[in-house]
């Protein structure tokens, strides 16, 4: 067994799974906090089987010096506290010969599965050492062996142990540190994994969700109003904003249901609050009409959508890229608006922040594509400052000869009224309307209002932010969202492999930056567009805006499992021979 | 015009030729909707009149205050929105029985649930005007001049009092567009009512359901105004739909969002 | 004045417009049934004021000896029975020098728009004649006047008055004959504009809108069930279905909205009957979600959208083809279904036929696109007879091993239990769910059924209604629904200008025949795409779909008002210099 | 199986295993569910039980008669559309608080009213669960475990029985999850009764609210049937929400689409 050896990034990757009421998923969140306090940089994905609560569940960490957003390929280290139903989960487990297996001697055979990858076995008598302490638990002897395995420090972890069991009260805190102390020696006799340097001198990272990223974005924005109906995945984010949003004198309302939450948005940011809510597919298909009267009234707003494997009620719990076509086509009529998606964690802070920016300067509606992986993983990432943007709703009267409150302006932008403000008074309507929003439907009123509406989207200077790009190369990779990160480490392997790839990846998809796209794909030997849906709907949807050459290729597929790099990798070079 | 004299009715009223037939109803109650503003003294920046999609939805145009001319069903949830965004506002929302009581029921029962400080106007013609003369809830079973249901519903009206009153509402009156003066009282007192208030107006379609005229016959005050809800559940649930007056008014605990002075964005970083 | 020297297809334009009142609607439809009483071909469209009932109006007619589905770009005969509130219309009634004007005496002077034209102005007492007559009425004289200039018989005009009138009573139809008796007369010493060949022997023609037209599609179809929500431009079509359905032994239930509605079909066809709605726009918005429900669960229903001026609420008295996109694209996740839309008013009963035995064959959602235009205007038409399909829903057990309700088969249709048999029990499922229907997540049945709900429909041989086909030439006009009969008679006009040109017309819009497709547009010289919306919806789609080469144009505006020959001829023979 | 042996309640339960958490009230009233259908006997194949989504709308897959698992709030509808089409099957619709009677609130008002011949079963937790723990419209104002709602909703309780009284259901019972042999005598009564049988069932969230293991103590029966609506609305107006059994039962005529002996298309062409 070697020290990353997969990979050019040099991370582990560790699974601790278990059957319900185990604590696995305790065990891996307190692994990922100590992981943070080591000045570690890391990923956390969890995994339950169909129960409501208390099944079977898998926790799935990856850490390393570098900045990660994906998983690995494969798992160096899994520890089971059991094995029962670990089949669910298989598929999720990828192993190999150099990985490790921890197993528990009380709880029987390895299942074949796992057998089956011939990694490296070691038995030891977990729940049986938890319970020579009284109170012990076998996830925190779990959580010792895993910490000693993944070169972390013994002090330091029983530190991060106590503060986050702080709330059980101190006699489990207790008996866990001495659990957590007991695993870490009974391994220590072993080489280690992995080996932190010593953390550098560098501001404390943060150990957040995406779901929090995307709320505390919001708020940077200036969101000071959210009406929301709970959805899996994306309640969390709710969760995390409601008494957030309250400290900063905004407030949250739980609706009936998504066509009243949008609705509710309409109203608040009609009153001038800057307004937004999260849901997931089924939500977003509930509000498409609302989301229509925004864009036709040019009031602001913003969707964040938490997407999960689709169609219909689908797989609620499992990440897909599938609500792509519903974000930027599902509305009736041409009702042109901005479509963006973060490409990391970290980044469902900014693209928020900006989301919410551009809404309220451009008056229309934004719908932010995060997923089920970017909302509810959590990522140990440097701190993600707001970017203070200057972007603000053009509000009162600005020119002498009335208020006009859908004025054609050159730019397309015409002035808000707010009320309380006595010299723009208008009727907001979702009727074709004039100049001044009385309802028309003459010949030139219609095309106009048309033109005013794509317009102000179209002519707008979204300056760099609206991709990432990296590196030079015959081969370009081109994503966008949460496979971002799986297709940028998926580069830096190839790189390492003598294959120079250019890696695009869209944060604004509508609209689309054409023609400067078409430019930076002019050079491009090979496109091939990645992402996590089964139709290749962004591969599409580029055709249909006609950036990409008749020869770029696809790799598009479904969930419920994410892109991982090496995966990618492979396609890439298979694509090559062909 | 100088904002320091009183504002009159007319005052009220914007420049926009109202779209509706000739002896619709929904006319006097614009006209009395602009009298209750005027009465109150409300500054017209800081009243919003919302809706959905109908004849009576057309309303917030006519007004020369904010409006908001949404979708259809819609009204409740975007002037909530909007109240809970902006307390200070007087906001009034304003529809058919088709938009409040088809599309839109379930927020008129969450409206009521939820108790915001909100004024709710449905102008009850039981029909849908604006698409031309179809049932809507409020429509007698038996009425057959719908095409689309040639035999009539056979489903019994939807009580708009009653379920007011079942899920919550408290304060809940009935108007009638033949009685403009008394319809004005009414809103004057719904506007001033702290907490959700529910006006239901009759308010007749000219064009597709020339019957009610009728109405004017027909109309009736009730009991003198109940504070009991059981006493009113009573008298609601027996009475004819045609009473007019306030027919329950109860002091109830607003909801509105708790809106603290705000902190720093950096403390929750 | 010349007959027909606009085009050659031999026809001539009639407008008649008045007042709130004037009866110009009336006017027109009586004349439009003269003209299939004569054998003619004839369209008529209707334009009313932002009035909920009695405003101003105006009669579009277009009669012609060969079949015709469009309007011309010019109106030959004009007749005012007033002129309040002309300006309105102004824009949808062009007028050449060519055209005369009928004006009423007593109703002052004509509008300037008008005077502009240059057209020829006949000032007739119009309601002095009427009012000779006991309850006589202005329109009636118009309608005689209109009658000879047209060409039309008299005595044949008569018997079709009465006919229409008889419901108002023995008075009113025969002080009706006197009026069109004296109108008709008071012209007798012009020329007329318009000579009918004696009629052929043929069977007689129909008179009949787009809307009643889908209505008949669907009935036979199967359609036995329709659940849905008045609105405008569709609610027409449920008026006209709802006595209907219940003679032939099927139901129509008024649903409290659209979500009720799509769900209510969905209850009825997992029932085993073959179920239908028609709304517009915002209701298709609404039904986004139940829709994707029938998708994932497999359970077969059709949807008529007559679309209406969007985004929002738009205009809803006129047409426009921008719900391409949410036809195509607005369900949440990987969600393929068919779309498609009628050619012409005549053809709206033999799309919505195949639509509905399509959707029951494939067990998919079909939407039909037709709109304001195609729905509510009325044509006299050929009889459109039932093509009698043979495509049948695949129901009961099918094979030995037991009931699998997803089981994936090779042309990936699986057979539908329906309640009652006792065989093939099962519970539907909006979930993502293995062959038997159980819930599930796993790695493998996700992919194996989305893979399976989208072969079905790409495997499947649509045989060779999925477009209709006139012409070669080195132009290739490639258009879909209801814009397709103005570009079929710009083509003819092309070709008297001995440009040869091609038209492609899609009646199955998804999915799309791309193989064929692409085969076919691989000759042609220059292809545009003509459609009825700001964003170039299908133009967009079909690139997503790689079908069109690079240097493919689009002719795409929006509404309110339809393209119209001369228009296309126009962009075709300007794009042409370029 | 022998179709013709009388079924047991086991016969109709499917092999799937139920998702539900140890503990929670959904197993009984699926228990009391199959009971039922078992006395009264009826075919697994006449039978449909059509579900929204939610814990409680796992139901159907977990009975071996025909179900449809729809999506979130439209049960009703697509059982409306089953029965109208197929009206001589036996349509069960179920679903918990939130799938009824938040996002579901208007298809609940509706079905009340139009009174089609369904079973409709609410297992009421007062949460949502299935989405872990928010307030749903039946939830306690001063509830504050959810964290979206920290301050609890302050919005006062949806009133189901009022609700469904005042929007016409003609037969409205309340069962609990912990007296799983009146309830299935309670299925029983609402699967005969003929027209829109509302069957309000206390089901206790094990994971969400373990606090409802208190509702043992504190169910209790209430006055001999009522059949008098005006009676029935001031027991329900006055009601603690834990009264068992029928509350309310009385004939109405039950709407079902007028469905002709078929005449030939060609006629109508
Ligand atoms: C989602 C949606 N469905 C249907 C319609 C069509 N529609 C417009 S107004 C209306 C009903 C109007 O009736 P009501 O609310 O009673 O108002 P009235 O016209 O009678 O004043 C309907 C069904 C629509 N605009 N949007
Ligand atoms: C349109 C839509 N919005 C939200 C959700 C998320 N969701 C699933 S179940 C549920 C609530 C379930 O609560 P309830 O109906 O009371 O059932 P329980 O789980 O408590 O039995 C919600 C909000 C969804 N599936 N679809
Ligand atoms: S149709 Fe009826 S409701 Fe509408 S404007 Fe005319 S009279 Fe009023
Ligand atoms: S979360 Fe509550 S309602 Fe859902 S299965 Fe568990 S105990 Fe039952
Ligand atoms: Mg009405
Ligand atoms: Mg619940």
């Amino acid at each position: 067994m070697t020290v990353d050896s997969s990979t050019e990034t040099l991370s582990l990757s560790v699974a601790i799974t278990g059957s319900g009421g185990s604590g696995a998923i305790t065990c891996g969140l307190i692994l990922l906090e100590a992981v943070a306090a080591a000045g570690l940089y890391g990923l956390m994905s969890r995994s339950l089987g169909p129960q409501i609560r208390g099944g079977e569940s898998a926790a799935m960490l990856r850490i390393a010096r570098e900045p990660i957003d994906c998983l690995d390929d494969r798992f160096d280290l899994l520890i089971g506290l059991d094995w029962l139903n670990l089949e669910r989960f298989a598929d999720e487990l990828p192993l190999v010969p150099d990985s490790l297996i921890v197993t528990d001697t009380g709880k029987g055979r390895l299942p074949d599965c796992l057998l089956a990858s011939r990694a490296e076995v070691l038995a030891l008598p977990v729940k049986q050492l938890a319970d020579e302490i009284t109170g012990g638990r076998s996830n925190m002897v779990a959580l010792g062996i895993a910490a000693f395995l993944c070169g972390l420090d013994l002090n330091s972890l029983l530190v991060v142990t106590r503060r986050q069991l702080a709330d059980k009260g101190e006699k489990t805190s207790e008996a866990s540190a001495l659990c957590v102390a007991r695993g870490f020696r009974a391994v220590q006799n072993r080489a280690r994994l992995f080996r932190p340097y010593p953390a550098e001198d560098k501001p404390p990272l943060w150990n957040i969700s995406g779901n929090e990223a995307c709320g505390l974005g919001g708020l940077r924005g200036g969101i000071r109003f959210v009406a929301a109906y709970p959805i899996t995945p994306a309640s969390d984010m709710l969760e995390w904003l409601s008494p957030r949003l309250e400290e900063v004198g905004g407030s949250l309302l739980q609706a009936e249901d998504e066509l009243a939450s949008v609705n509710m948005l309409i109203g608040a940011s009609f009153g001038g609050v800057p307004a937004m809510t999260a849901t997931s597919g089924p939500g977003l298909s509930l509000m498409a009409e609302g989301l229509g009267l925004a864009v036709a009234s040019e009031t602001p707003l913003v969707v964040i959508n938490v997407t999960r494997g689709g169609p219909s009620t689908g797989i609620p719990t499992k990440s897909e890229q599938s609500d792509l076509n519903l974000a930027v086509f599902g509305m009736h009529g041409d009702a042109p608006h901005l479509v963006l998606a973060p490409l990391s964690i970290r980044d469902c802070a900014f693209t928020t922040e900006w989301a919410v920016r551009l809404a309220e300067a451009l008056q229309t509606v934004a719908i932010v594509l995060t997923d089920q992986f970017l909302g509810q993983n959590r990522g140990i990432t440097d701190p993600a400052h707001s970017a203070k943007f200057e972007l603000r709703r053009k509000t009162g009267l600005q020119n002498e000869d009335g208020y006009r409150r859908y004025a054609i302006a050159e730019d397309g932008l015409s002035s808000m009224g707010i009320p309380g403000m006595p010299e723009c008074i208008y009727t907001a309507d979702g009727l074709e309307h004039d100049e001044q929003g009385v309802p028309s439907n003459l010949t030139s009123d219609h095309p106009a209002q048309l033109a005013k509406r794509l317009h102000k989207l179209t002519c707008f200077d979204y300056g760099p932010h609206w991709l990432e790009i990296q590196g030079e190369g015959d081969v370009c990779l081109l994503t966008w969202g949460s496979t971002a990160a799986a297709v940028f480490e998926a580069a830096r392997r190839l790189r390492t492999q003598r294959i120079d790839t250019r890696v695009i990846a869209l944060r604004l998809l509508a609209p689309l930056q054409r023609e400067a796209l078409r430019d930076l794909l002019r050079p491009a030997m090979r496109i091939l567009v990645v992402e996590l849906n089964h139709q290749a709907q962004c591969f599409h949807y580029l055709h249909a805006q006609q950036v990409l050459p008749e020869d770029a290729g696809s790799l598009a597929r479904p969930g419920p499992i994410p892109w991982r790099p090496g995966e990618i990798v492979n396609q890439v070079l298979e694509s090559q021979d062909r | 015009m100088n904002a320091s004299l009183p504002l009159q009715a007319k005052d009220y009223k914007s420049s926009i030729k109202p779209v509706w037939c000739p002896g619709c109803g929904h006319y006097a109650v614009f006209n009395a909707l602009t009298k209750a503003l005027a009465h109150l003294g409300l500054a017209r920046e800081e009243v919003a009149l919302i809706s959905g999609i109908g004849c009576s939805s057309r309303l917030p145009a006519y007004l020369n205050t904010y409006g908001f001319h949404g979708i259809h069903g819609r009204a409740l949830p975007l002037a909530s929105g909007l109240k809970a965004a902006r307390p200070e506002l007087t906001v009034v929302a304003a529809g058919g029985d088709g938009d409040g009581f088809s599309i839109g029921g379930n927020h008129f029962l969450h409206a009521c649930r939820r108790n915001m400080d909100l004024t709710y106007i449905v102008m009850d013609n039981e029909v849908y005007g604006m698409t031309k003369g179809q049932a809507s809830p409020t429509t007698a079973p038996e009425w057959t001049q719908s095409k689309l249901t040639p035999h009539g519903t056979g489903i019994p009206r939807f009580r708009p009092a009653a379920i007011a009153l079942a899920a919550g509402a408290g304060f809940i009156a009935r108007g009638f567009s033949g009685k403009p003066a008394d319809l004005a009282k009414l809103l004057v007192e719904a506007i001033k009512y702290k907490g959700f208030a529910f006006v239901h107006v009759l308010s007749p379609c000219r064009t597709f359901r020339p019957e009610q005229k009728g109405w004017k016959e027909q109309v009736h005050s009730g009991d003198p105004e109940l504070h009991d809800p059981l006493q009113v559940t009573n008298c609601i649930q027996s009475d004819d739909g045609l009473t007019l007056g306030v027919l329950y008014r109860h002091p109830m605990s607003v909801w509105q969002p708790i809106l603290q002075h705000p902190g720093s964005l950096e403390q929750i970083e």
